[in-house]
């Protein structure tokens, strides 16, 4: 299944860009998505916080992805 | 006007404490988070704030609602500027009010400790020579 | 503008914000005390305010300078309105900031606590049918 | 030593008026000043306080007083 993933802050950075598309293969899952975005951009690794919003939710990497979901990459937030 | 706001413009502090105005008031707490020239003793040019909107006016109205009804508040607004902001200027307003200022100012204090945990809202300080995501590395 | 001020006119908490912001500022906290429309149920017309004026500057100005110096303030400013003060209008307001939030929030609240304890200005609330001294009796 | 005492909020409508004046014959103190002052007008001793203030400072009953000192009674304060 192909993931798009939105970034902000310096998960543009990273990717650098706005989106990326990742193909899952295995369980579909948030856990899924975090090992191949990491593993294709350590710098990830080095972020004090890697969140993900499924539909404006944070989720839990346990949770399902599917194709239609709006995947958000939440670094640390650091508004006010 | 909004009780939970985006925007590029200037914030109102103003219109934000009037809005929780109400006549049952005894205490009215207002925070606003103005924008430093120092951080650790590096000169900051400005901010440049970005959201993922949809999500932070979610979390955003969640801290207004659990405020509200933990500390039994009339009201809580909550407004957020993003884009470039420049030293001095207001970056957040929270004012609150309730029957009793005890309660204002806890639930007022709660609500910007938690919004600088949950909300989806980045601040990138901009230097002479640099950049840098605030927060984001360990 | 006075930092320390007595006055019979409507308070500015516009104002007061505007005299504590400075460059360094991380978080500006504003108390505004608002007449209320009900004690116990009660329904109160107005208040009537009056002060021993040179006694109260003094501890309103020993406050502000003990939370400055406590919390390590950039500034405190602390307004009170004398005379009669319609429902919803200010009362008193406390307005300071600091390079840290913490230390404004807890600032704020120690002066509006102790101003109620210390500084010699009367309440009285008036209602259809009479009017009574606030605390007075036990 | 007559001494004349100025009174704010409820202490005006106890002494019916802005100002009342005390012969104190005894140790001229303000404890003095609040014995003669209580028993000459009984209602003081219903409010939940009562303090004085001596040229704009608080004073304890061990102050001692003299002619010039502008005195003041400060009933509960509610300022705010």
């Amino acid at each position: 299944m192909e993931i798009q993933i939105i970034a902000f802050g310096i998960a543009k950075d990273i990717i650098n860009g706005k989106k990326v598309t990742l193909s899952l293969t295995d369980e579909h899952t948030v856990g899924e998505a975090r090992r191949k975005l990491s593993s294709e951009f350590p710098d990830f690794s080095k972020l004090a916080s890697l969140k993900f919003a499924v539909n404006a939710n944070y989720v839990e990497d346990n949770h399902l992805l599917t194709a239609d979901d709006e995947v958000v990459l939440i670094p640390p937030v650091s508004g006010g | 006007m909004k009780d939970i706001f985006i925007t590029e413009d200037q914030l109102d502090a103003k219109a934000c404490t009037e809005a929780v105005t109400y006549p049952g008031a005894g205490g009215l707490v207002v925070f606003i988070g103005t924008v430093r020239n120092l951080t650790k003793g590096r000169s900051v040019k400005h901010l440049e704030f970005e959201a993922y909107e949809p999500m932070a006016l979610k979390e955003m109205a969640k801290i207004a609602n659990e405020a509200t009804n933990k500390w039994g508040l009339h009201k809580m607004v909550i407004h957020h500027r993003l884009g470039l902001v420049p030293i001095e200027e207001e970056a957040v307003v929270i004012a609150c009010s309730s029957a009793h200022r005890k309660e204002a100012f806890e639930a007022c204090e709660y609500a910007i400790d938690t919004l600088k945990e949950t909300v989806p809202i980045w601040k990138k300080e901009v230097f002479e020579d640099g950049e840098v995501w605030v927060s984001a590395h360990p």
